[in-house]
């Protein structure tokens, strides 16, 4: 064995994933605070400042722009969707996993389907129905309408943690005198946080990431969000405000990133539960 | 004693078919009314001649706008853009997740930090990551051209010279491959929390044993990891391939399409025709083409993955 | 404390019938063994017993109640899973205050009752443990100290000594039965280990293919066997079965003994030539392997020895061996079924 | 058309006299803007004078390209309300999400009482309200529309007003004065041959090329049509039929073809409405057609820059007829979803009222917004006015090339009257992937031409089985 060589071809693979991952990123940050002369002149490395580094373009960003309204209406929205995603999912998941029968443990697969059919098909008949709810223009449009992509994941998700917890715990609850429901709350429940807190990060991540549904269903700007809003008040026809754009995708980004970054092997776990979404747990 | 603890009111929460069903039906029901629903409208819409500015379904003619979509020098093209761009994404995702998670498994010091790294394209919503790399890749100012020309390989009398330029959005083939690399960037973070999942579910035992035995890194890999990992990968690509195919912000927000269709997708062939041509019906023709390509990827990686499974079950 | 009736239960999950018709009557207090190999029908027999699973057709009664559609919570019964089943979120106080608290018991009579379950089990070190930080005996007294906490009607106990060490298991088995000797509570008790049912139970119930073969004390299961499948199925060695006369014959290995002479060869006892093939220590006695001429085909025969008888025996030689007419039992060749009040 | 044109000419000349009589010595007091005043009566429109309580007016437009405008708008609007008592909402939009939102509105029923549409909103006509009424009040009280602009918002076959267009910006070519003047082009190309001599001359020399797009997206378009009718083709003829497939098409294809293989770098295939501008600015890009917005950026983020550009009228073709396609339209949409009266009526009166006041658009857009009624903003045409000395450039007439910028400028549809298939054309990019898929080889123009020609006829087709196409019976 060469434990030297392997060490080195470790420390040469993860340095390359790190530089894929982040360059984009670095990219931006150094972009976010160039001068608009430094930015626009192809001769300058694009690397350094060569004008001194300015705050006026983050500034914009948080003075000239709604990115304050976009932020705190992707937050909103985020936040709404993971709630209303973990109202219907993990009853779903449960009931599939372990009250529906034999049937209901492999509907894995029926879950799948429902990915299938992508948003681009069905924003349009989806505005209608939105629209006659009367929700369209309003961050309840989406609040509505982010769960039909979060809830079969989430769902898909937790009907393999359900599957992977012993059923013999929620019996031992039901002779120790809980319904089949106590047994859910008190029991299973408390038990698949891990799995829960996968389906709030993945959530969270899908909502705030849609561009489609963001984009048609609402064109009011304070009901934006950051995905749809940065891009319609930072590009404007003639010009592309690259330094705000920048910094409005870092400063989303960034935080979040760290936030997912601490959570990274509770996500992991989350998946762990099960493979293909289909077969039962022996 | 007894007779009084058997008095215990027996209620709804006892029932489980029907405590079931209660519990799966308002999801099911969302499900109908927000999936299900537009979906056939959607069909309905194919099949009738409704413009944005007049939606209503009416005016059946058929599966006509799938015969006049077919006919389209536009889609070749575009299916051949999705097929290439949701294939590449999906080997290369896969490969790369597979390293990775090689990497990741292991225990060393700064693991958290560098765990905070490599998320952070999944942490970034797609639109702006498509502005992200518009940038990067910018025909002028990328800097990944600087670099290029920095160490001469771009520029007149270099190898990817005469240009100092690579225009990369402005290519049919640097077009596709930045398409690619966008998807790769974004996701690959996603892959391999997968596949790191299930790579650290393999019994540890499994590979003492091949050590045991005298298998190298790649002998393990490839007789040992990768055959376990096996299903999980197909979860992977099943979510991959489903979130790349789908996806317009990438190359609405990149290429365009262009140069020509040459990088045309299927998703935002159907939002332009459809919503920015106006030609409502032929749009959703457009888009319900990709529920067949679909339909039949996830069921084929299902198959894999059940085979892959039930075949490792065995002892 | 209460009676358990079963009465005609049955349980099909499609074609395949789990269970097939059983009728039992546990007395107050009883220690009822349910013993049985795997796939026999145990499990669900017991699962029905606590409400978990509802049969297809029959009644359960308990303390002369019927409960058949009532939930598990509804029973008032306890039981001690397989693998404990502790809740690994919460404490060992807690996991044993659980049924109180479902029950709406308030604290202070809650916490007396969990210290009177604690002192019965000896687990009062481990109050603040979690379930992940108990080894298996421990585990089992705080599965036993949360079934024993709320006075049940009924204990069901699945196997649940099965995940022990041997060792430790023995003497699990021991207190297992003072404790129940100690509450006086109606006791079903689930095992694929006749050691354990032999031990412990009142009576055994033996299991196959969703029928229960034989229901009785331990004494009477091991020495009058209804038939083939309990007599092959009971005790280490099982019985050993010739064919003869269009019967089988049956008999004990520690009746089957050499002869004292070898000439003696009365009607009271069955004398058989047996070639021995191998002998085996087992501590307090020798195992005896032979082989006996039968027809066709040789048939192989054991023999438990007294050290002392074991000492005259060598391996490859024949000798004649012999049991007591009055310990053999005759069953049925085609039904498997005893044969009663036989001579010759 | 050139009689028309003349009258127009002549009709101008009249404002500046008119002008020039009516100032003195100290013209720039009178160039001024009119103080904001709103009307209760425009031609044969009349309007209450205040609005009862509870109206409401929500208008969605795009983000201007130049920011001021912007704050104008939503000021003057408010201030709009508050005369009229009326409570007025204005959001501004992506231009690229101004389809989407009029198409979602529509297909929903429901969203804002007027939508500004960027270019002509032909294709949605059948989800939009007749605006007749307002067209012909306009009309009698404004003076007549150019042609540019009505073009875009009548459809004659059906005699339908479907929008109220009340401005226009034209394209002019933009050159980078100090290259054109090397290559021996001191007022920068005035021909495509010119483009093509002096586009190849200074690529060769300095690396920096022609920058008129192939991408998927509106300034390609733009330039697309115009290279097209400048070399005597069209797209559609006048009565909405296929007129693509032309000798003279194919032609200015295989300019586009060898000025791309000469003179162009490939990024003009991955262009967005901004790049053009982002060469250009940052000197990456000798000449593009573009409306001058970019300039007014410029200005004040690299003002040698802006110094350093020329404006010149569209290219000659080789027949010297000269055809550039106006840059945006201001058009605004009233829905059919919008049934309230009161509220039909405000959006009404809003529109005329803008137009009244339409010397402050074309002001606080710093030039960008033409009106579409030229006697509304006399100050623009004025000699010594805000064409021909506009103090922020050097030298100060920079702009007078625009004055005449009616005369060489067409549209989507031209000669005819934009359609929902002009439109559908336009929306869909089929001519500068065109032009693109010749440019890179893929199709000899030929087949491209034909092949493109074959898609706009089956477009064309759809609209005419619908009835929106073809000539009106005279």
């Amino acid at each position: 064995m060469m434990p030297a060589l392997r060490r080195l071809g470790f420390l040469l693979g993860l340095l390359l994933f790190t530089l894929f991952a982040v360059f984009p990123i670095v990219w931006m940050v150094i972009t976010a605070f160039k001068q608009d002369a430094d930015l626009y002149d192809a001769a300058n490395n694009p690397f350094v400042y060569n004008l001194p580094p300015t705050l006026k373009h983050v500034i914009f960003l948080f003075t000239g722009t709604n990115y304050p309204v976009f932020l705190w209406n992707s937050l909103f929205i985020g936040i709404l969707v993971v709630i209303i995603t973990l109202l219907l999912a993990v009853p779903a998941a449960y009931s599939l996993s372990r009250l529906a029968g034999h049937w209901g443990e492999r509907s894995g697969i029926a879950i799948f389907l429902v990915y299938l059919i992508p948003p681009t098909l069905l924003f349009i008949p989806l505005y209608q129905i939105v629209t006659f709810l009367r929700a369209a223009n309003t961050v309840w449009a989406l609040v509505l309408v982010y769960p039909t992509i979060t809830v079969p994941f989430c769902t898909w998700l937790l009907l393999g943690f359900f599957k992977s917890l012993p059923r013999e715990l929620e019996e031992a609850a039901l002779i120790d005198g809980c319904s089949r429901w106590q047994a859910f709350v008190r029991v299973a429940l408390p038990l698949s946080l891990p799995g829960i807190a996968t389906c709030i990060v993945f959530a969270f991540a899908l909502s705030l990431s849609d561009y489609i549904y963001a984009t048609v269903f609402v064109s009011s700007t304070a009901s934006h969000t950051v995905s749809a809003g940065v891009p319609t008040e930072l590009i404007r026809g003639d010009i592309y405000y690259w330094q705000s754009l920048m910094a409005a995708a870092a400063i989303v980004t960034i935080p979040l990133a760290v936030a997912y970054g601490l959570l990274f092997d509770r996500l992991v776990k989350g998946f762990q539960s099960d493979s293909a979404g289909g077969e039962a747990t022996p | 004693m007894n007779g009084a603890e058997t008095t215990a009111r027996v209620g709804l929460g006892d029932r489980d078919r029907l405590l079931g069903w209660l519990m799966l039906a308002p999801s099911l029901l969302y499900i109908a009314a927000l999936v299900g629903l537009p979906f056939f409208l959607a069909i309905a819409l194919s099949m009738t001649s409704a413009t944005v500015g007049d939606p209503s379904i009416h005016g059946f003619v058929g599966l006509g706008n799938f015969v006049q979509v077919l006919h389209e020098s536009a889609f070749p093209l575009a299916l051949r853009n999705s097929v290439i761009v949701t294939l590449g994404t999906l080997i290369l995702t896969l490969v790369l997740a597979t390293a990775e998670s090689e990497l990741l498994v292991r225990d060393f010091r700064g693991k958290r930090l560098l765990q905070i790294l490599l998320i952070l394209p999944w942490a970034m919503p797609v639109s702006l990551a498509a502005i992200d790399w518009l940038w990067l890749l910018d025909s002028e100012f990328s800097p990944v051209d600087w670099l290029l020309r920095h160490i001469h390989l771009l520029g007149p009398g270099s190898p990817l010279g005469p240009a100092n330029h690579l225009y990369y959005y402005g290519k049919e083939w640097l077009g596709l491959g930045a398409i690619v690399a966008i998807n790769v960037w974004r996701l690959l973070p996603f892959a391999t929390i997968i596949v790191l999942a299930g790579r650290t579910s393999i019994a540890r035992d499994i590979f003492e044993q091949a050590q045991v035995d005298g298998a190298g890194f790649f002998r393990t890999l490839f007789s040992i990891t990768l055959p376990a990992l096996l299903p999980i990968l197909m979860v992977a690509s099943m979510f991959t391939a489903l979130l790349v195919f789908g996806d317009m912000a990438v190359t609405a927000l990149t290429t365009r399409g262009g140069p020509g269709y040459a990088t045309q997708v299927l998703p935002y062939w159907a939002y332009l025709k459809g919503i920015d041509g106006g030609a409502l019906s032929e749009g959703a023709a457009v888009a319900l083409f990709m529920f067949p390509v679909l339909l039949a990827g996830a069921i084929l990686a299902l198959r894999m993955a059940y085979r892959a499974e039930s075949q490792g079950d065995r002892p | 404390m209460a009676t358990l009736e079963l009465r005609g239960i049955k349980k099909h999950y499609g074609s395949i019938h789990a269970v097939n018709g059983v009728d039992v009557v546990v007395a107050e207090g009883e220690f009822l063994a349910i013993l049985g190999p795997s796939g026999c029908g145990k499990t669900t027999l017991m699962r029905m017993i606590a409400g978990l699973e509802m049969p297809s057709e029959g009644e359960i009664l308990i303390g002369g109640e019927p409960v058949t559609h009532l939930p598990p919570r509804a029973r008032n019964i306890s039981m001690v899973f397989q693998s404990y089943a502790l809740y690994p979120n919460m404490t060992v106080t807690k996991n044993i205050a659980f049924p109180l608290k479902t029950r709406g018991m308030p604290q202070a009579e809650r916490d007396a009752k969990v210290a009177w379950a604690v002192g019965i089990m000896g687990i009062g070190h481990l109050l603040h443990r979690r379930p992940a930080r108990l080894s298996g005996g421990e585990k089992q007294k705080v599965a036993l100290a949360r079934a024993l906490v709320r006075n049940p009607a009924l204990f069901i106990f699945d196997e649940p000594l099965s995940s022990l060490d041997a060792q430790v298991r023995t003497m699990a088995r021991g207190e297992l039965r003072q404790l129940h000797d100690r509450t006086g509570v109606t006791t079903v008790y689930v095992t694929h280990d006749q050691l354990e049912a032999l031990g412990m139970g009142d009576r055994i119930a033996i299991m196959q293919h969703g029928r229960v073969h034989q229901l009785g004390t331990p004494q009477e299961l091991y020495d009058d066997p209804a038939d083939t499948f309990v007599a092959a199925f009971l005790g280490a060695p099982p019985m050993n079965m010739l064919e003869r006369d269009g019967r089988i014959v049956g008999f004990r290995a520690e009746y089957l003994l050499p002869s004292a002479s070898p000439a003696v060869a009365h009607d009271d006892a069955l004398s058989l030539h047996m070639h021995i093939s191998q002998l085996e220590f087992l501590g307090a006695e020798w195992l005896v392997y032979g082989e006996i001429e039968n027809g066709a085909a040789p048939q192989k025969l054991l023999a438990k020895v007294p050290p002392a008888v074991a000492a005259t025996l060598h391996v490859g030689e024949r000798r004649q061996f012999t049991v007591a007419r009055s310990r053999l039992r005759y069953f049925d060749p085609t039904t498997g079924l005893r044969v009663r009040d036989e001579r010759g | 058309m050139m009689k028309s044109a003349m009258k127009r000419y002549l009709f101008r000349g009249g404002i500046c006299v008119l002008a020039m009589l009516l100032t003195t010595a100290a013209a720039a007091a009178d160039l001024q803007p009119a103080p904001v005043h709103f009307s209760s009566k425009y031609g044969s429109m009349s309007f209450p004078a205040s609005f009862p309580a509870g109206t409401t007016l929500t208008i969605t437009q795009w983000s201007h390209f130049v920011p001021r405008y912007d704050k104008w708008f939503d000021q003057y609007a408010q201030e709009w309300g508050k005369h009229n008592n009326v409570k007025v909402t204005v959001q501004h939009i992506n231009l690229g999400d101004l389809v989407p939102t009029l198409a979602a509105s529509i297909a929903a029923g429901k969203g804002s009482t007027l939508i500004e549409t960027i270019s002509t909103p032909a294709s949605f006509i059948e989800g939009l309200q007749d605006l007749a009424d307002v067209n012909h009040a306009a009309e009698q009280a404004f003076g007549k529309q150019d042609a540019v602009c009505t073009s875009q918002s009548y459809l004659p076959l059906k005699k339908a007003w479907y929008g109220y267009c009340h401005g226009w910006v034209p394209d002019p070519g933009d050159y980078r004065i100090s290259l054109w003047k090397a290559a021996g082009y001191p007022n920068g190309p005035r021909s495509y041959a010119d483009l093509y001599a002096g586009g190849v001359k200074i690529f060769q020399k300095t690396g920096i090329p022609v920058g008129v797009g192939m991408s998927p997206e509106l300034d390609s378009e733009f330039y697309a049509r115009s290279l097209i009718w400048s070399y005597g083709g069209s797209v559609f003829d006048k009565c909405g039929n296929v007129a693509l497939d032309s000798p003279q098409v194919v032609k200015a294809v295989e300019f586009q073809t060898k000025l791309f293989k000469d003179a162009e770098t490939p990024e003009v295939f991955s262009w967005n409405p901004a790049s053009n501008n982002q060469a250009f600015v940052s000197g990456q890009a000798s000449y593009i057609q573009n409306s001058i917005s970019f300039y007014r950026t410029a200005q004040q983020a690299n003002a040698k820059n802006a110094a350093d550009t020329g404006f010149s009228p569209g290219l000659k073709g080789p027949g010297g007829e000269v055809h550039q396609t106006s840059h945006v339209w201001f058009i605004y949409v009233l829905p059919k979803y919008v049934t309230d009266h009161e509220q039909t009526l405000a959006a009404k009166k809003f529109l005329l009222d803008l137009t009244a006041n339409y010397s402050w658009a074309t002001r606080e857009s710093e030039l960008y917004n033409f009106p579409a009624f030229p006697k509304t903003v006399p100050q623009l045409w004025a000699h010594n006015g805000w064409l021909d000395h506009d103090a922020s450039s050097v030298p100060t007439d920079k702009l007078e090339v625009l004055r005449n910028a009616v005369e060489w400028t067409a549209w989507p549809g031209y000669p005819g009257f934009a359609n929902p298939a002009a439109s559908e054309v336009y929306n869909t990019h089929l001519l500068s992937t065109m032009m693109a898929q010749a440019a890179l080889g893929k199709k000899t123009p030929a087949q491209a031409v034909k092949d493109t020609a074959a898609q706009v006829a089956s477009i064309v087709a759809k609209w005419k089985a619908k009835g929106y196409i073809g000539c009106p019976a005279k």
